[in-house]
């Protein structure tokens, strides 16, 4: 790649973030119709990266980028082949369509502006996701479409059902991010490298680590919960909250494909073993069926795609899993087509309701007349859907049953799966398709006309697509499905499939599928109330478990938090005073630092006097009855101290001791006359026998450390070098007095500093009365 | 009495400038601080400073011979095994009524044997004082007239 | 040393000996009060005994500065009584607290 | 004794100090200077705040300053009273007393700017901005003096500090939280001190260079274990680590709002700083030894703290919460001691001081205009505040450790350390403290922000200015979002921190230069 | 505490206690003292004063707030602090010089002028706290 | 010396704390004076102690002749006294304005920072 | 000279010392507060003052000797004010006198009045 084309590239990247910023102003300026020129922006991607389409198809792949953070081994660069291309293709395409669609959507919305600020980052994180080279540029990519899709699923915020579902989007694909992270961190680890395009070049060096299994298990943690698999999918439908345009590109070919994008971009690396060919069908075969029996419940358009966009997830990462060539280009290519009827299938729910006022497939009819071209392009979405030939649908139906076949046990069972699955996806494709348009006009809140042309330009463009693309089959296939399979494979694979069936095994499964979906479609209402029964008679789900892990966690940490943080001072202290002991006898206990036995202390009985006394004001402080025998008992010990720092040769330090004792005296009994006396203690026995304990082996501990201490062989270099140079240097003969000034003055400094800090604090604390009314003004002397 | 105050503290100047507290210092710098209150005598009033000295240094032998009188009484009092006492608070009737006076005559009282002061009634003519042998309270109250009152009001009128 | 010498060296002995002794003695009174006057005065007497002590002590040892403590010990010494006389004062509305204070001292026993 | 006798040279430094050299007092002289002044002029109350501010500014240049000098020419080192090291008291900047304590100040800066409304007539005439300098002035001494007592010695400043702004308005909930927290950390600093007690009297010296190239003769002779646990406790009390944090949630919440950012954002890190200090630098063997125990009391700290973050209703007291879950993070680093871990610790006590201090002042500005801290009254701000609702974004993403903030790339980089120290399950605690964070602070956006007011109209709570608190927040999205999007420059510092912790050689060669050139 | 005895000895106690804390701060560089035990002896002096006549003579007679005195106080031993940089040398370095006062020459030095500002700080904030808490409250 | 030094200061450790643990603040407070000294005694004992010689140099020489008590020691503990001090006065009037504001001096009563029942946040979204 | 001062320091120290012990009894054995406070501030005193006086002669250094009087005299000025006021304070709190005590002048109501309690209440902060 040239520089300029990797400035180009670099600067289509940023597009999105740069027309994000300038939405908000461009919509108060044009109102709505700044639609069409912020659609400029995916349109103009779009074009730049239509133009790697050729070379990429020739099986060139491009890495290319800057440095970002070299200490992290981050580089913001971007790997270009079928795959990433593909989906960049997909997310600015219909990302075009999506713009000009929420114009008129959200037409008249006062924060119209801001919905396109949000849609585009979005877009362009989920640009920066599919393209990104780097293991930690794809994971903030990754992350950046959570936060953004947490704003935009939040975006009618008064409603709690959408706060609701924004946290619950964020907190899935929040868990989901980290699980990523964890995992690409792991596969950093394991083998050194740290950008996909050098991991798939590594050939089978992650499948050989040993870490390969918590890779997977981390991995397919980001990608489950990302692509709404069982049983992570409940966000997903719950997102339906979000406005409709929303709904119609996160659901179709953006957010909930990104982890279906992941195990795609990483079955070259992780596939192709036994876990991964079991966890993913398993889970993936699952996804599909709960996705269609509970689309079967719904009667509201939104959700009853969404189910069936979950089930489609599960079809994607079941046939991801399966992993054989033809499987996976089934999946490529029923990526493909779901990107495009899903989109547009949402867009017609959202215009529907838009026009009509609901969109409770039950309270609408008869529409076809007010809205024609809706229900052309509903018509030709569904038919996408539901695999009926010439359309695109078709194509990748009839690849997944060739793909999945009767080979054995476990892909027979996979077949079933999928054949129910896409026989409900059929019903319910139809069921949103027709069920509002055809039959007797039914009276709507709304009265239903045409939308404008932002809004049916979109459906009609992509359901308009899912015919032309099967009819250039031959074409569609160079250019995107065959390089999206090679990149997906790993080796160069040519998907051929075309509009005409193949005579077979895949053929009779296709029209069985039909079959079953006609009839599900025709016994929708019954299924639908069987659903219900069934789902009432379970009463539970992962949606509701979703509220009470939430609820469960807050209690839990409220009581957890109440037990530890109690608000008693006497509990914080005993728990300090504990860690204090342990923190000093475990440590000697655990490495012999114990001091050794000493000889006993020879003194003079004066000094054993003093010490007395000391410990006897000790005593005298614990044992008064009230609180000023106490204090008067502390003068005592205080005294004591200060007469041991005589004995021992430290006059500066008696001196200060007597007077800050005796200003400590006088202080509390300022203060004293303030206060009410009551007993000084009366706490239980038990507590006391706890806090002497606690107390005591603290004590014990504090004074055995000391004594070890004094039983190193001391360094008085400091003291002699003070001593030598006190006078000589310093000019004074107090060696204590001129270290506090010379020497080592700055502590000092520090000193006064608390000093003054100390008195201005109690000032203020005398000072300054809690604000009681009318008196606040006088308080302020 | 003031005025000495002023001397000692002029005395103290003297020796903290001159950086050498030594006693020939401090009398040195006592003397050039009496000298200098003598320069300005007719504002502070300082004629009779030098006459009354000897009448204080009089007072203070007094003093000082009583406290030594006053803490053998206490040692006998209280080594004695059956301590024998009968104390209680009685009103000394004050002559003397300028507050230092009152003050000086109350600290001497303290200082000396069995009788502490208390407190200086509120019209200030009284001064109560503890006695730790109050059988005779106007003993007491003769032998503090006759003794430290007098010399107080000889020493500073 | 000399006979002096060894006579100043006993009664050093014998001075901080009754000193001691004195501590204790007063340090009882502070542990007996009764009340609080009582425990203030004796810890205005332990001062006074320091005092002493500390001049004992600066004798013992030759260091004289220590008396620029007994110094300061004179001066604020008294601070601590002052404190807790202006402290007792300011109770003397509870009678409560002084009739609990004195209750079976002077009362009881010795009447 | 004639001075011509005396060979000065035995005693003190005869090299002149250059006037860069300077840059290592400022940010300790400075706010001494001004603090003092303040205080003479306490009762024009008008003048503090630009006293302060200029003083402040001008402390912020010499840090700056001081800092570009530590990344170009290694540790600086000036000693006081041009006493020999170790005799005189050698303030030591290296990367990370340098780059902690610029980043402390330009969120002070910041405070002392908000403070301009937040703090009234009788809250400077009483001392704000002079407790304000002056913790600055013990915040700045703390991170750079290389002398263990004068590290007390400072440490005691910012502590008498922040009680003076705790009990600035004496209403009975600061009073009350200020009780427990000034006893706690009181009993905190007295371990500390008790600590250097028994470090003076196993090593006899006190600089901290010469404590660090004596520690491996002292290990045979020395209770240097025992001495190690004590510091942990005592600066891990300080830093508000399990099961010593008790007086954190106590007191945070009670002050001024402009005080609860500043001690949220600046005062645990100093009890980080400190553990980073002792433990990696000075006693690197114990701290290994001690890497288990450490490991356990992160991940204590980190999960707990956020699971009081989810228990909490009053938006104060959730942030001081998030404050201990990011100490335990922190603390993860320091129990790895790996490069990365130490970086990524460094990085995000970075992010935390500038991430907290915003969230606080966000706190504020919430408080002014939807009337209330709690969360069962708030909410109907989203609507009339967007600007709010963005800096509460950017802020909850940054504490949460998502994109584009500060709090992802320290997060990333603490994970994979822990990964590759083969601990998965502390990275597992790291990740799930994430991923509580996002809960947590989720939930406390969606009630505060997104809700309408309950029970009200929605903008009737419309009332206060938000200017002085939309600055501030500007002015410190702005080196938290640029942490976000390019760190490279953060990284950098915080690596040059971090290999200077757990390779002394350049800082006792800067406190000894003759000793290095052997 | 107003009692007749107190009133009248006090002041004058006080300024032997004042005398006594310059002599303790200026002999401190020789002699055990010094700025911080000369400050509690002064601050001691007026907290006796205030106990003895009342609070306001006290701050009548130190004219300044006590708080202003510490400010100050810290302010001059910063400053003593920062003198060095004018010569080079670095933060807190002992400078001397003698002066003559009267003929008799008199040692300066940044070092003495450090323990004067130690004595304001002590003095002041001392102080400040006792008359604080000596002013009777409301309530 | 150091060793009958050691017990004290266990002692004077043992009573700070025991007092330091009861609910009334006052007590408290006297734990925290002890505690203080205890820690001075502390530092005062681990730079050794030598008997009664004062650090001061004799007027007529220029370093100290015989041994001295070991200067930085004492240096330190009047730091470290001074702080003390300053912080035991703040505590002190903090406890008492508590007490005026609160109401109580039992740390069991000081319930207002962090109440008793406060409710659970909200449960919904 | 030098046997001679030696000898009187240590009578002195010894007298004084004895005194000091007196006081610490008389504290001890002494009835009430008040008789109590006989003992502490007269013995005591002179105990203490006796010692001062001992160091200075010891000394024989005028810095000292100065020194050491001055001590004694702050001492004896300060000695009579706490006693004064202790006893003040004590019993106008109502600390009773020793039940078998003779004599109470106090005890008159006029005594009420005498004491005037409490202090200058100022709230201002100048300057
Ligand atoms: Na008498
Ligand atoms: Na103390």
């Amino acid at each position: 790649m040239t520089a300029d084309g990797q400035w180009l590239t670099f600067l289509a990247l940023l597009l999105p973030f740069a027309a994000a910023a300038i939405a908000p102003v461009l919509t108060k300026a044009l109102k709505h119709n700044a639609a069409w020129l912020l659609a400029l922006a995916p349109a103009l991607i779009f074009l730049h990266f239509s133009g790697f389409v050729g070379s990429i198809s020739e099986g060139e792949t491009l890495s290319a980028g800057y440095v970002w953070i070299p200490s992290l081994s981050v580089d913001f660069s971007w790997f270009l082949d079928g795959l990433s291309v593909t989906f960049a293709l997909l997310i600015t395409g219909i990302g075009t369509l999506i713009v000009l669609y929420a114009g008129g959507y959200l037409k008249g919305h006062e924060h119209q502006g801001r919905f396109f600020s949000f849609i585009l980052m979005f877009m362009g994180s989920m640009l920066g996701l599919v393209v990104a080279d780097s293991f930690l540029t794809l994971f903030v990519f990754w992350e950046l479409t959570s936060i953004t899709s947490f704003l935009l699923i939040g975006f009618d915020h008064s409603r709690e059902a959408s706060r609701r579902a924004a946290l619950q989007a964020l907190v899935v694909t929040g868990l989901g991010g980290l699980s990523l992270l964890a995992g690409l961190l792991v596969i950093w680890g394991a083998t050194g490298v740290t950008s996909m395009s050098a991991l798939l070049a590594s050939e089978s060096a992650l499948r050989d680590a040993p870490l390969y299994m918590a890779a997977l298990l981390l991995i397919l943690g980001g990608a489950f919960t990302k692509s709404a698999q069982f049983p992570f999918h409940f966000w997903l439908p719950n997102a339906m909250e979000a406005p409709t345009p929303v709904s119609a590109y996160l659901h179709s070919a953006t957010m909930v494909k990104a982890g279906v994008y992941l195990l795609m971009r990483l079955n070259p690396v992780l596939g192709d073993t036994v876990a991964w060919e079991t966890i993913l069908p398993l889970f993936g075969g699952a996804t599909l069926l709960v996705g269609t029996l509970l689309a079967v419940r719904q009667t509201d358009l939104k959700l009853m795609l969404a189910y069936t966009t979950v089930a489609s997830l599960g079809l994607l990462v079941m046939l991801t899993g399966v992993g054989s060539e033809k499987a996976v280009e089934a999946a490529v290519l029923y990526l493909v087509a779901h990107s495009m009827f899903k989109g547009a299938l949402f867009m017609v729910a959202g215009l529907v309701d838009h026009e009509s006022g609901t969109r409770d497939v039950t309270r609408l009819g008869g529409l076809r007349k007010a809205m024609p071209i809706t229900f052309v392009a509903a018509v030709l979405a569904a038919a996408s859907m539901g695999g009926v030939p010439l359309f695109f649908g078709f194509l990748a139906k009839e690849e997944i049953y060739a793909g999945l076949g009767f080979a054995g046990g476990w892909t027979a069972f996979l077949t079933l799966v999928a054949l129910i699955g896409n026989g409900l996806m059929f019903a319910i494709g139809f069921a949103v398709a027709l069920k509002p348009f055809l039959g007797a006009k039914v009276e709507t809140p709304k009265h239903a006309h045409e939308g404008p042309i932002l809004l049916w330009l979109g459906p009609l463009v992509l359901g308009g697509l899912g015919l032309v693309s099967a009819l250039v089959s031959g074409l569609s296939h160079q250019l995107v499905s065959s390089p999206m399979s090679s990149a997906v494979l790993g080796k160069p694979v040519t998907v051929t499939i075309s509009t005409v069936p193949h005579i077979g095994m895949p053929l009779v499964l296709s029209v069985v599928t039909v079959a079953l979906g006609i009839l599900v479609f025709a016994m929708l209402e019954r299924g639908r109330t069987a659903m219900a029964g069934i789902l009432t008679a379970i009463g539970w789900g992962p949606d509701q478990g979703f509220d009470q892990v939430m609820r469960g966690l807050t209690r839990l940490s409220f009581r957890v938090t109440n037990v530890i943080q109690n608000g008693r001072l006497d509990y914080y202290m005993t728990a300090t005073f504990v860690a204090v002991a342990a923190a000093v006898l475990i440590p000697m206990g655990l490495y012999d630092e114990w001091p050794t036995v000493p000889q006993f202390p020879r003194m003079p009985f004066y000094e054993w006097t003093v010490l007395l006394i000391g410990l006897i004001g000790l005593g005298a402080v614990i044992y008064a009855r009230d609180r000023l025998t106490a204090i008067v008992s502390l003068g005592i010990q205080g005294f004591a101290v200060a007469l041991i720092f005589m004995l021992l040769g430290a006059p500066d330090l008696s001196f200060t001791q007597f007077m800050v004792e005796t200003l400590s005296v006088v202080i509390l009994a300022l203060v004293m006359t303030r206060l009410r006396l009551s007993p000084t203690d009366h706490r239980p026995t038990g507590e006391k026998v706890l806090d002497v304990a606690v107390a005591g082996t603290c004590g014990a501990a504090l004074g055995l450390m000391l004594l070890r201490v004094t039983q190193v062989p001391f360094n008085t270099e400091l003291s002699e070098f003070f001593s030598q140079y006190s006078r000589v240097i310093a000019h004074g003969r107090n060696i204590v007095n001129v270290i506090l000034v010379d020497f080592r003055g700055t502590d000092t400094l520090g000193e006064i500093a608390v000093v003054m800090i100390a008195g201005l604090a109690i000032l203020a604390l005398v000072r300054i009365r809690s604000v009681k009314p009318l008196a606040e003004n006088k308080e302020e002397g | 009495m003031r005025l000495s105050l002023i001397n000692i503290i002029l005395a103290l100047i003297w020796t903290a400038v001159s950086g050498s507290f030594t006693l020939p210092n401090f009398i040195f710098g006592f003397l050039l601080g009496a000298a200098a209150l003598y320069l300005i005598r007719e504002q502070v009033g300082s004629l009779g400073y030098f006459a009354r000295a000897v009448r204080v240094t009089s007072l203070a032998l007094l003093f000082l011979y009583e406290l030594v009188l006053s803490a053998w009484r206490v040692a006998l009092l209280v080594l004695s095994p059956k301590m024998d006492l009968k104390p209680g608070i009685f009103a000394y009737p004050l002559k003397v009524d300028r507050d230092f006076e009152i003050t000086l005559l109350a600290n001497l009282i303290t200082l000396t044997p069995g009788t502490l002061s208390v407190d200086v009634s509120e019209d200030r003519r009284f001064l109560y004082v503890h006695a730790i042998d109050c059988s005779d309270p106007e003993e007491l109250q003769r032998d503090i007239a006759e003794g430290f009152e007098r010399k107080i009001m000889e020493a500073f009128r | 040393m000399n006979a002096s010498g060894e006579f100043l060296v006993f009664a050093e002995f014998i001075a901080l000996a009754l000193l001691s002794l004195s501590f204790l003695l007063t340090v009882v009174r502070v542990l007996v009060g009764p009340s609080l006057p009582d425990r203030v005065l004796a810890l205005d007497m332990l001062v006074t005994i320091a005092i002493g002590f500390i001049a004992v002590i600066g004798i013992r040892t030759g260091f004289t500065l220590y008396l620029d403590i007994a110094i300061a010990l004179g001066l604020v010494g008294f601070l601590a009584t002052v404190a807790f006389a202006r402290f007792v004062l300011s109770r003397r509305y509870e009678q409560e607290f002084v009739r609990r204070d004195t209750l079976g001292i002077y009362g009881d026993k010795e009447q | 004794m004639a001075a011509e006798t005396i060979d000065i040279s035995n005693a003190m430094l005869t090299a002149p100090t250059a006037l860069g050299d300077w840059m290592l007092v400022a940010p300790v002289g400075l706010p001494i200077l001004f603090g003092a002044v303040l205080l003479m002029v306490r009762h024009e109350t008008r003048l503090h705040a630009g006293i302060a501010i200029a003083g402040l500014l001008l402390t912020l240049g010499a840090n700056a300053a001081l800092l570009l000098q530590v990344l170009a020419d290694g540790p600086q080192v000036m000693t006081m009273g041009r006493w020999l090291p170790p005799f005189g008291i050698s303030f030591t900047a290296d990367a990370l007393g340098a780059s902690l304590a610029f980043v402390a100040t330009l969120v002070a800066s910041v405070c002392a700017l908000y403070a301009m409304k937040d703090i009234g007539a009788t809250g400077r005439r009483y001392g704000f901005y002079p407790f304000l300098m002056l913790l600055m002035a013990g915040v700045g001494g703390s991170f750079l003096t290389g002398d263990i007592f004068n590290l007390y010695v400072w440490f005691e400043v910012f502590l008498i500090s922040s009680f003076g702004l705790l009990i600035l308005g004496s209403t009975d909930r600061q009073l009350d939280g200020a009780t427990k927290y000034a006893i706690l950390n009181l009993v905190g600093t007295t371990l500390f001190l008790t600590a250097t007690a028994y470090l003076y009297g196993t090593f006899g010296t006190l600089n901290m260079a010469d404590i660090a190239r004596k520690a491996d003769a002292m290990r045979e002779t020395g209770p240097l274990m025992t001495l190690t646990v004590l510091y942990l406790l005592a600066f891990g009390m300080k830093a508000a680590a399990f099961p010593v944090n008790f007086w954190l949630p106590a007191s945070y919440h009670t002050p001024r709002i402009v005080t609860a950012a500043l001690f949220g954002g600046v005062l645990t890190k100093v009890g980080v700083y400190a553990l980073l200090r002792v433990l990696v630098m000075l006693f690197p063997v114990e701290r290994a030894e001690l890497s288990g125990v450490i490991a356990w009391v992160a991940a204590g700290t980190m999960v707990l703290g956020i699971m009081g973050a989810i228990a909490q209703s009053d938006i104060r007291r959730i942030l001081g919460f998030v404050v201990i879950s990011g100490v335990g993070v922190m603390l993860a680093g320091l129990a790895l001691g790996t490069e990365t871990g130490l970086t990524g610790t460094i990085l995000y006590a970075f992010h935390s001081v500038l991430a907290m201090t915003a969230l606080y002042l966000l706190a504020g500005v919430i408080k002014e205009l939807g009337g209330s801290y709690s969360l069962h009254e708030l909410g109907g701000l989203y609507r009339t505040y967007p600007a709010m609702g963005a800096f509460a974004l950017v802020l909850m993403l940054a504490v949460a450790g998502l994109p584009p903030a500060s709090g992802l790339w320290p997060k990333i980089m603490l994970v994979r350390a822990s990964l590759d120290a083969g601990w998965p399950w502390l990275s597992f605690a790291i990740l799930l403290t994430g991923l509580l964070t996002t809960i947590a602070l989720g939930r406390m956006y969606i009630l505060a922000i997104w809700r309408n007011r309950p029970g009200q109209a929605p903008s009737d709570a419309a009332t206060g200015a938000p200017g002085y608190g939309y600055g501030s927040m500007a002015l410190l999205c702005v080196p938290i979002i640029l942490l976000g999007i390019y760190p490279e420059p953060f990284i950098r510092v915080a690596e040059a921190a971090a290999s200077g912790l757990l390779d002394a050689s350049a800082y006792i060669g800067a406190v000894f230069p003759a000793e290095a050139a052997q | 505490m107003r009692t007749l005895i107190f009133r009248t000895v006090a002041p004058y106690l006080t300024s032997l206690m004042i005398l006594f804390s310059i002599f303790v701060l200026l002999r401190g560089h020789n002699e055990p003292g010094g700025g911080f035990i000369g400050g509690l002896i002064a601050a001691s002096a007026f907290a006796i004063y205030g106990i003895a006549c009342g609070v306001s003579p006290v701050r009548r007679a130190l004219y300044f707030h006590p708080m202003a005195i510490s400010g100050f106080g810290l302010l001059v031993s910063a400053i003593s602090g920062w003198l060095s940089l004018a010569f080079n040398v670095p933060f807190m370095t002992g400078l001397w010089t003698k002066v003559s006062v009267l003929g008799v020459p008199v040692d300066l030095s940044t070092v003495l002028f450090f323990d004067i500002g130690v004595y304001l700080v002590v003095l002041g904030s001392i102080t400040s706290v006792a008359l604080a808490l000596e002013e009777r409250e409301h309530g | 010396m150091e060793v009958a030094l050691s017990f004290v200061v266990s002692v004077f450790f043992a009573v700070a704390i025991y007092l330091m643990l009861s609910k009334h603040i006052i007590r408290i407070l006297l734990g925290v004076s002890i505690f203080g000294n205890a820690v001075n005694l502390s530092i005062f004992t681990a730079g050794r102690l030598m008997r009664e010689v004062p650090p001061i140099i004799p007027e007529a020489l220029p370093t100290p002749e015989v041994a001295t008590a070991s200067p930085l020691p004492q240096a330190l503990v009047l730091t470290a006294i001074v702080i003390s001090f300053s912080l035991f006065a703040f505590l002190l009037v903090l406890a008492f304005r508590a007490y005026q504001e609160l109401g109580t001096d039992d740390t069991d009563g000081m319930r207002v920072a962090e109440p008793e029942g406060e409710p659970m946040p909200p449960l919904g979204y | 000279m030098d046997d001679l001062f030696n000898i009187l320091t240590g009578l002195l120290i010894i007298i004084g010392a004895a005194f000091t012990l007196i006081a610490a009894v008389g504290i001890l054995r002494l009835p009430d507060l008040y008789t109590r406070m006989h003992a502490a501030s007269k013995a005591g005193t002179l105990g203490s003052g006796l010692m001062l006086v001992a160091l200075a002669i010891f000394a024989q250094d005028q810095a000292i000797v100065t020194r050491a009087l001055a001590a004694v005299v702050f001492f004896l000025l300060t000695a009579p004010i706490s006693a004064h006021l202790l006893a003040k304070a004590a019993y106008a709190a109502g600390y009773k006198l020793w039940g078998r005590s003779v004599h109470d002048d106090m005890a008159s109501p006029a005594s009420e009045a005498a004491v005037s309690l409490d202090d200058e209440n100022i709230k201002e902060d100048q300057r």
